[in-house]
């Protein structure tokens, strides 16, 4: 299955892109997992947030084929 | 009280005319003699933050995300209190000083339920939105951080809003 | 704070423009760059009242008395919170239904003390400010009562304005 | 001495005018008798509000010469 997973703000500045499609074997992923295919094996960053499809959620969540992720630094507000 | 009230979020990168936006949303959505006042808040780029000269500030922000999660604060704000219609109109993008940033209208029948609703949904998207700063200075570019030690709190906190939640 | 804070007081029978009356202003008297936002009430003629049709309502004021009073409210309101300016402008006369009657904007650098000097001002304006209405309903016109029973308590109230005076 | 008092409202319509300058002998005057003089000898209303100088004030006060005196109900806000 295909994920699409997006950064912002000073995590898209530290992986030089704004998105990636990760490909991944199997029905499921744990966004920890994920992240690390993404980042090529990094530790997930301290005080880093997440969300799936937009809802705010924690490292364990199970990502499933369709789901788009995102990791950004904690919000500032407008 | 949310299925009455008409609620519009809007997050562009064109400069913002709050008068312009309230005017012309005021005339297409709101019922005319219905409502007996309006509360607005526009808020403003300053040109200095903790101490030193701001002379551009970038907003990067999650499309669909952050208008989605500013609607739903706008209907929490609308279960609370019962008012009529609630605008938001939220620039991203670079913004320079003394341009305005966001406008929050909330148009009621009584003037305490629009006053509270209104200082609500700034108070929200002011904290916890989903925007990111990043400020030039004369030292340069930074992003503003918000160190939080507990990613999983702060994650479940900008879920619930519950700024005042009761639960 | 008073000496710091900047208030205009206009009682008026021309139509008011909200929008255009705060940008005016704003461009004229409010320091650029220095204040974080602004928050605005405007009230507007509603086509009820009491349950019956209002098609017309005229304000009678005491020129003079009138603006006083309303600045010193200002007065305390600055004294109360740090705000930069306070602009009041109010109708006077012959009002018609959806029309705006009352715009107060407070300019602050922290939107707190925006919002709870806005309230203020805008409370004492409608509950206690030295203006008299009239409707014309299909009955007729008829001046809207307030009765009191002890006009010397209510006198004292009104010169001390204290809606939320501490002492 | 001479007095400017001024009506308001449906205290201007039950006067049937604006305003009256009353003649007084005499420094002083209190408002009460002020109101006899310029209303033909009535009772001052239940609930009419006082202003001296565009103060509010009671009916015991003593106006001066040069004084503004102005009667009207209570107010009912903007």
């Amino acid at each position: 299955m295909n994920i699409k997973v997006r950064y912002f703000a000073s995590m898209r500045d530290r992986m030089g892109r704004a998105e990636d499609t990760v490909s991944v074997d199997g029905d499921t992923i744990t966004v920890t997992d994920l992240w690390k295919k993404a980042s090529g094996g990094q530790d997930l960053p301290a005080s880093t947030l997440i969300a799936v499809n937009m809802e705010y959620t924690d490292s364990a969540h199970a990502v499933k084929n369709g789901d788009e992720v995102a990791f950004f630094p904690p919000v500032t507000g407008g | 009280m949310a299925a009455q009230t008409h609620i519009k979020v809007i997050v562009q990168e064109e400069a913002l005319d709050p008068c312009q936006a309230t005017e012309d949303y005021q005339t297409s959505d709101v019922a005319t003699g219905k409502y007996g006042g309006v509360v607005t808040f526009v808020g403003t780029m300053r040109d200095f933050n903790d101490g030193h000269q701001v002379s551009e500030m970038y907003l990067d922000y999650y499309p669909g995300m952050t208008e989605r999660h500013i609607e739903k604060v706008c209907e929490e704000a609308a279960e609370k209190w019962e008012v009529m219609n609630i605008l938001v109109v939220h620039r991203h993008g670079a913004i320079r000083p003394s341009d305005p940033i966001v406008l929050v209208a909330v148009w009621s029948a009584h003037r305490a339920n629009a006053f509270d609703a209104c200082r609500f949904v700034i108070n929200y998207l002011k904290e916890r939105a989903p925007f990111w700063k990043r400020e030039t200075t004369p030292q340069g570019q930074r992003w503003v951080e918000h160190n939080t030690k507990d990613p999983a709190a702060e994650a479940a906190a900008n879920n619930t809003v519950g700024i005042r939640r009761t639960a």
